[in-house]
C-alpha cells in the first residue's frame, strides 16, 4: 500500500510495504465487514410503529454470542497471530539482523543539522581521508552500508522515507543499523523526533549515485549543496 | 520556590477540623458558596464541565492557528499573526497536553463521574465532599498554570506533550526556561487533582451502592468510570516520580536524564509511556460507558452480554499495562523488547474488538430512535472502529518503522481521541442535559451541529492519513524545506484538512449557544424524558441537594427494556413491581 | 494473586490476643533485633551476606509491619489485591525497563556515555591516593576528600 | 458539616475511610516504586556509584530506622487504644509518634548538613541526586503524615473521629515501610 505513496528506495522497503499490504488486507476486510453489519442493523432495526424491540433471555443471548461474538473473537486472534508473525519477521530483518556491509557511515545529529562522515577512498572510517559533509550524504546504489547514529545534544531521528528507514538518535548512545540503496536519485532526509525550534528546518540531501558517478565524487568530494547545479 | 508537585496531604486521612460548623444546612448558601465553594457533587461536576469546555476552546484555537500555518506556510494567521518555529512547537505541544489533560479527562471522568456516580448508584453525594471540592480547586490552579505558561519569559514549552529530555530538561536546548517548568508543574498538579478525585470515585462506587444493588446491577457507565480511575491511579505514580526528577533536572541541575552524568533519557520515555498508554484507556472507558447507556436506551434493548462487556473491560485494562513501549519501537529501546511489546500491542486489539462487537450486537433486534444522543453514540462506534483498526499498523513493529512520528499516527490517534473526547462528551452532554438542567436542548440545532461536526472531522483526518503515508512528519511547521513533501498534491490535502477544520470550528458556537440558552429558555423536561431505567432518571431534574427524597432500593439490572408481558417497554431499577 | 499470607478472614478486629499492646511490643522487639542484624551483616563485608542481611531482612521487616501493624493480611481481599497488583506493576516496570537502562549495550546499540563514565571513574580511583579510600568508616571520621566528590564531572 | 449518607454505607465490608486509605497507599506504592525503580536501575547500571554511596552515614540511617520503627509501634498502640474508645490515650500515643517523626527529621537534617558541607550536594552526581530526591520525597511524606496526625490527635483528645486514628496509623506504617526499603538501598548498598 505504501508504494502508492512513496518510492521503494532500499532493499528492505519491499518487505515493509508487503507487511503494510498484509495488515491493510486483513484489517480492511474486518473494517468494511463490521461497518457494513453496523449500518445494516441501524437500517433494519430502526423504530417502526407497532414493532416492539426484542428481549433476549440468557439462552437466546448465549446462542447469538456463540455465533456472532466468540467466532469473530477466535478469527481475530488467529489473524493477529499472522500479523504478529509478519511484523516480527520484518522487524528482525530491518532492525536486528545486520548483514555483512561494504562500507560504514557515521551520522551525527545535532540541533538542527546532520553531519555525515563517509569512509572515503580507503573505505575505512576514522582515517584521514574521511569525507565529512554537513546535510549531505553520498551513497552508491547496490552497496550495503552500516550506519552508526549518534546525537550531540537532544533526541533526533534519522528518517529517510524513501528507504523506509527511521531510527532515533539518542545522546550518549551509538545506534547501528544498515541499509542498501536500490534506487538512484536525490532524496530527502528528515528529522522525525522533535528537537527544538529548528526541528522543521533541518532537512538533509541524500545523493544515491551509480558506481561511476560515485567514484567521480570520491575523487573531488566538493559539497554538492554549495554548487547550485542539481545532479 | 516552585510548589512541590507531590501530594497535598491535608486531604489524606480526610482530616476534617471536626464538625465545628455544626449542622451547616445548604438552603441559605450565598451565591459564591453555591457556585464556587460547593461540596455538592453535581455543582463540582458542572465546574469541571465548564472548565473543560473553556480549555477545549483554547485547545481548538491552537489547532486552528497551527493548521492555518500548515495550509498557508509563512502567511500571518488571522487572529494570531506570524507563526515561527518556536510558536508552532508551543502550540502543538499545548494543543496535545490541553486536549488530553484539561479537556478529555475533566469532562469525561471528572464532570460525568462526579455527576453520575452518586446518582446512578443511588446515594446522596460522594463519600468525601470536601476532598472532591479540593480536587477541583487543584485542577483549576493547574489549568491557570498551563495557560500562564504562554505569558512567561521565553514563551510556552515546545517539546511535545511527551516532554522528552534532554530537550525538556535543559533550558539551553528548549529555550523556554520558565515555560518548561511551569508546564511540568501544571501537569503534576493535574495528576494530584485526579488522584484525589479518583480515590473519591472508587471509594464511593465500591462502598456506597444502594441496598439491593448487586455488582452486576451497576450501570456500565459507573463500572467504566471506576475502572478508568483505577487504571489512572495505578499508572500515574511512576510519571509523578518522573516529573519530580525532571523538575529537579530543570530547576536545580541534577542529572537524572543527562547521559553525560550517568542519567538516561530512555528512563523518562519508559516512565512517561508506562503512564501514557493506560492513560488513553483511562479516557476511552468512560466514553464507552456513556455509549453503552445511550444505545440501550434509544434502541429500547437490554445490553447484549453485560458480563462480556465487563470481562473485556478488565482484560483491556490489565493488558494496557503491558503495551507501552510500542511508542518507542524506534526510539532506541532494545530491538528484542520491541518484539515483546509488538505482540502485546497487537493482542490488545482482541478485547477491544470484542467490546465493540457486543455494542453492535446490542442494536440487533432493537427499535432504534435516532435522537441526537443516539446519533453521537452511533457516530462514536463508527468512527472509533477506524481509529482502532489503524492502530494495528502502528502496533506491528515492522510497519511502525515507517509510520512512527508521521501524520498517519496523528490521524490514527485523532480517530480514537476525537470520538472519545469530543463525540463521547457531546453524546453524554446531550443525553444527560435534561437531567442536569431540567430542560431540553433544541433538537434541530443539535442535529445540524452533529452532521457538520462529523463531516468536518472526517474531512480533517482522512486526508492526513494520506499525507502521513506519503512521508509527512509530525511537528514540522513548514514543509517547503522538504522537496519530497513540497508537492502540490500534498499541499492541497493539507489545505483540505485545514478547511474542514474551519468548517467544524464554525459550527461549534451553535452548540455552545444552544447549551447555555436552553438552560433558561429550553422546553421543560420531566424526571425521565428518555424513559430509561437507571437511578439518575428516577430523581427529579435537576436533582435537589441530596438527590433522592428517600434513597432508592434496587430490584433489578439497569437494562431491563422491552421485557415481554409488560405494557411499558422500560422497568426502572428501583420500582418494586 | 494476593501477595500476603492467608490471614484469618475476619475483617472486624475482635479482641483476640493479636491486638493487645504486649503483642505489638513483642513484634517491635523482633523488628529491632532484625534491624541489628541488618546493620551488623554488611560490616562483615561478604557480598552475599550483605545481600541476605540488608535486603532479605528488609523484606521480612516489611512483612511483619504489613501483617501485625497494618492488619492487611486480615483485610478484605479487594484491598489486598489492590496493594498486591500495584506492587506487581512496579516489578513489571523494573524488569521491562532493565534491558535499556540497567544494561549499557544490546542488539545494535551501545550506551557509550555510561561506559565512558565507568571507565573514567575507575581510572580516577586508581590514581587517587589510596589512604582515604572509600572503605574508611563512613560516619564522622571521613575527613574531606582530597579530590572533589567521586564523579562530579562539571 | 453534615456528612453524606454515602459515607456510612459499606458494600465491600471495609469502612469507607479505610478503603480510601488503602487506595491512597496503592497510589503511593506506584509513586515510590517509580522513583526507587529508577534508582535501582541506575545503581545496577553504574556499580561505580558505590564509591559515592560510601559517604552516606550508615549509623544515622540505622538510628533513623530505629526511630521510625518505634514511632510505628506507638502508632499501632494508639490504634489499639482508639479501638477501646480511650481517645486521650490514643492522642498521647499519636503525640509520641509525631515526636518520633520529629526526631527522624532532626537526625536527617544533621546528616544532610554534614554531607552538603562536604561537597556532596544534590548536583554533585546522579547518585546524590537520587539520594536527596528519594529521601526528600520520603521526608515530605513524613511531614505530611505528622500534620494530619496533629489534626487526628486533636480530635481524638475529645473522643471524636476515633476511627481516623487507625487510618493515619496505616499511612504512617506505609511511610515506615518505604524507609525500611530506602535504608538498605541508600545506606547499605556500598
Amino acid at each position: 500500500m505504501l508504494d502508492l505513496f512513496m518510492l521503494q528506495g532500499s532493499s528492505f522497503a519491499g518487505s515493509i510495504d508487503s507487511l503494510v499490504w498484509l495488515v491493510t488486507f486483513i484489517v480492511g476486510t474486518w473494517f468494511v465487514l463490521v461497518e457494513g453489519i453496523f449500518f445494516w442493523l441501524l437500517f433494519r432495526y430502526r423504530k417502526q410503529d407497532g414493532v416492539k424491540a426484542e428481549y433476549f433471555d440468557d439462552g437466546r443471548e448465549h446462542a447469538i454470542k456463540h455465533v456472532w461474538i466468540e467466532w469473530p473473537h477466535r478469527a481475530i486472534l488467529a489473524l493477529d497471530v499472522i500479523i504478529i508473525y509478519g511484523a516480527i519477521s520484518v522487524w528482525m530483518e530491518v532492525k536486528m539482523y545486520v548483514p555483512v556491509t561494504d562500507e560504514t557511515i557515521r551520522i551525527t545529529a545535532q540541533q538542527w543539522a546532520w553531519t555525515f562522515q563517509h569512509a572515503g577512498k580507503d573505505n575505512k572510517i576514522g582515517t584521514a581521508d574521511d569525507i565529512i559533509l554537513i546535510d549531505e550524504m553520498h551513497v552508491e546504489v547496490g552497496k550495503k552500508y552500516l550506519f552508526e547514529l549518534a546525537s550531540k545534544d537532544v533526541l533526533h531521528s534519522f528518517s529517510v522515507p524513501v528507504w523506509r528507514l527511521k531510527q532515533d538518535a539518542i545522546p550518549g548512545r551509538v545506534i547501528t543499523g544498515w541499509f542498501e540503496p536500490t534506487l538512484a536519485g536525490e532524496y530527502d532526509v528528515q528529522c522525525a523526533e522533535i528537537c527544538g525550534i529548528g526541528h522543521g528546518i533541518m532537512p538533509a540531501k541524500l545523493y544515491v549515485e551509480y558506481p561511476e558517478k560515485h567514484a567521480a565524487w570520491l575523487e573531488n568530494p566538493a559539497p554538492m549543496l554549495a554548487s547550485s547545479n542539481p545532479q | 520556590m516552585a510548589e512541590s508537585p507531590s501530594h497535598a496531604h491535608d486531604g489524606h486521612a480526610h482530616a476534617g477540623h471536626g464538625a465545628h460548623d455544626g449542622h451547616g444546612g445548604h438552603h441559605e448558601e450565598s451565591w459564591f458558596v453555591h457556585y464556587f465553594w460547593s461540596t455538592d457533587h453535581k455543582m463540582i461536576a458542572k465546574q469541571y464541565l465548564v472548565t473543560g469546555m473553556l480549555m477545549g476552546v483554547i485547545g481548538a484555537y491552537f489547532a486552528y492557528v497551527f493548521r492555518m500555518q500548515l495550509a498557508f506556510p509563512g502567511k500571518p494567521v488571522p487572529g494570531y499573526g506570524l507563526v515561527t518555529g518556536a510558536d508552532y512547537n508551543a502550540l502543538v505541544t499545548n494543543h496535545g497536553a490541553i486536549m488530553i489533560f484539561w479537556v478529555a479527562m475533566p469532562v469525561l471522568i471528572a464532570a460525568f463521574g462526579n455527576y453520575l456516580i452518586p446518582l446512578m448508584i443511588g446515594c446522596d453525594d460522594m463519600v468525601f465532599p470536601r476532598i472532591n471540592r479540593l480536587s477541583y480547586q487543584i485542577f483549576a490552579i493547574s489549568a491557570v498554570l498551563v495557560v500562564a505558561s504562554f505569558f512567561v519569559q521565553g514563551g510556552a514549552f515546545g517539546g511535545a506533550w511527551t516532554a522528552y529530555p534532554p530537550l525538556s530538561a535543559k533550558a539551553e536546548y528548549s529555550l523556554t526556561p520558565a515555560g518548561s517548568s511551569l508546564w511540568l508543574i501544571a501537569v503534576a498538579l493535574e495528576f494530584v487533582a485526579f488522584l484525589l478525585g479518583g480515590i473519591n470515585f472508587v471509594t464511593t462506587a465500591m462502598n456506597s451502592r444502594a441496598p439491593g444493588m448487586k455488582a452486576f446491577d451497576i450501570p456500565i457507565a459507573v463500572w467504566m468510570i471506576v475502572i478508568a480511575s483505577i487504571l489512572f491511579m495505578a499508572s500515574v505514580g511512576p510519571l509523578i516520580a518522573g516529573a519530580l526528577m525532571l523538575l529537579f533536572d530543570q530547576m536545580i541541575g541534577t542529572g537524572f536524564f543527562d547521559p553525560d552524568r550517568g542519567g538516561d533519557p530512555i528512563l523518562w520515555q519508559h516512565l512517561f509511556w508506562f503512564f501514557g498508554h493506560p492513560e488513553v484507556y483511562v479516557v476511552l472507558l468512560p466514553a464507552m460507558g456513556f455509549v453503552a447507556e445511550i444505545i440501550t436506551t434509544f434502541s429500547r434493548k437490554k445490553m447484549f452480554a453485560y458480563k462480556t462487556v465487563l470481562a473485556t473491560t478488565f482484560a483491556t485494562g490489565l493488558l494496557s499495562f503491558f503495551v507501552w513501549a510500542h511508542h518507542q519501537f524506534i526510539a532506541g529501546i532494545d530491538p528484542r523488547m520491541a518484539n515483546v511489546f509488538s505482540v502485546t500491542t497487537v493482542l490488545i486489539s482482541v478485547p477491544i474488538a470484542e467490546m465493540c462487537f457486543v455494542y453492535i450486537a446490542t442494536l440487533y433486534g432493537g427499535s432504534i430512535t435516532f435522537s441526537v444522543p443516539m446519533l453521537w453514540a452511533l457516530a462514536f462506534i463508527a468512527e472509533f472502529l477506524l481509529g482502532g483498526v489503524t492502530g494495528i499498523y502502528l502496533g506491528s513493529s515492522g510497519a511502525d518503522i515507517y509510520f512512527h512520528d508521521t501524520y498517519f499516527v496523528v490521524a490514527h490517534f485523532h480517530y480514537t481521541f476525537f470520538p472519545i473526547a469530543i463525540i463521547g462528551s457531546f453524546a453524554g452532554m446531550t443525553y444527560w442535559y435534561p437531567k442536569m438542567f431540567g430542560t431540553f436542548m433544541n433538537e434541530a440545532w443539535n442535529k445540524l451541529h452533529f452532521w457538520v461536526t462529523i463531516i468536518g472531522f472526517n474531512g480533517i483526518f482522512l486526508p492526513l492519513f494520506i499525507t502521513g503515508a506519503s512521508g509527512d512528519h509530525r511537528r514540522i511547521f513548514d514543509y517547503t524545506n522538504f522537496p519530497e513533501l513540497d508537492t502540490p498534491e500534498l499541499q492541497s490535502l493539507r489545505v483540505l484538512a485545514t478547511v474542514s477544520l474551519l468548517v467544524m470550528l464554525v459550527i461549534q458556537p451553535v452548540f455552545l449557544i444552544n447549551f447555555f440558552y436552553s438552560m433558561f429558555r429550553g422546553k421543560k423536561a420531566g424526571a425521565n424524558p428518555w424513559k430509561a431505567n437507571t437511578l439518575e432518571w428516577q430523581a427529579a431534574s435537576p436533582p435537589p441537594h441530596g438527590n433522592f427524597p428517600t434513597l432508592p432500593e434496587v430490584y433489578r439490572g439497569p437494562y431491563e427494556f422491552s421485557v415481554p408481558g409488560r405494557d411499558e417497554d422500560y422497568w426502572p431499577q428501583n420500582s418494586p413491581n | 494473586m494476593s501477595s500476603h499470607a492467608e490471614g484469618s478472614h475476619d475483617a472486624s478486629h475482635h479482641h483476640d490476643d493479636s491486638h493487645s499492646p504486649a503483642h505489638y511490643v513483642k513484634i517491635w522487639a523482633v523488628l529491632l533485633v532484625l534491624l541489628g542484624v541488618s546493620l551488623a551483616g554488611p560490616e562483615i563485608g561478604i557480598r552475599w551476606v550483605t545481600l541476605i542481611t540488608a535486603f532479605g531482612i528488609a523484606v521480612v521487616k516489611a512483612f511483619l509491619v504489613i501483617k501485625h501493624f497494618m492488619h492487611l493480611t486480615v483485610e478484605r481481599k479487594v484491598a489486598q489485591y489492590a496493594i498486591g497488583a500495584c506492587f506487581m506493576l512496579m516489578l513489571l516496570f523494573f524488569f521491562a525497563v532493565a534491558p535499556d537502562v540497567m544494561k549499557h549495550w544490546g542488539v545494535n546499540w551501545h550506551n557509550e556515555a555510561a561506559s565512558n563514565m565507568k571507565r573514567e571513574i575507575e581510572r580516577s580511583e586508581h590514581h587517587a591516593p589510596a589512604a582515604d579510600q572509600a572503605h574508611a568508616p563512613a560516619d564522622g571520621a571521613g575527613h574531606p576528600e582530597a579530590s572533589a566528590p567521586a564523579a562530579a564531572t562539571h | 458539616m453534615m456528612r453524606p449518607i454515602a459515607t456510612t454505607r459499606s458494600a465491600t465490608g471495609i469502612p469507607t475511610g479505610r478503603l480510601a486509605v488503602w487506595w491512597v497507599i496503592a497510589s503511593e506504592i506506584v509513586i515510590f516504586g517509580g522513583l526507587l525503580g529508577g534508582y535501582l536501575l541506575h545503581r545496577f547500571g553504574h556499580p561505580e556509584w558505590a564509591t559515592a554511596a560510601a559517604h552516606t552515614n550508615t549509623m544515622a540511617g540505622g538510628f533513623n530506622t530505629f526511630v521510625l520503627l518505634t514511632s510505628s509501634l506507638s502508632a499501632v498502640l494508639a490504634h489499639a487504644a482508639a479501638e477501646k474508645g480511650e481517645g486521650p490515650k490514643a492522642a498521647k500515643y499519636l503525640g509520641l509518634t509525631m515526636l518520633g517523626g520529629l526526631v527522624f527529621l532532626i537526625v536527617k537534617s544533621f546528616e544532610w548538613t554534614y554531607e552538603i558541607s562536604h561537597g556532596y550536594t544534590i548536583t554533585a552526581n546522579t547518585f546524590w541526586s537520587f539520594y536527596y530526591t528519594a529521601a526528600g520525597l520520603h521526608g515530605f511524606h513524613v511531614i505530611a503524615g505528622m500534620v494530619i496526625m496533629g489534626f487526628v490527635a486533636a480530635d481524638a483528645m475529645k473522643n471524636r473521629e476515633l476511627q481516623r486514628v487507625e487510618l493515619i496509623g496505616i499511612y504512617w506504617h506505609f511511610v515506615d515501610l518505604v524507609w525500611i526499603f530506602l535504608f538498605p538501598l541508600l545506606y547499605i548498598a556500598k
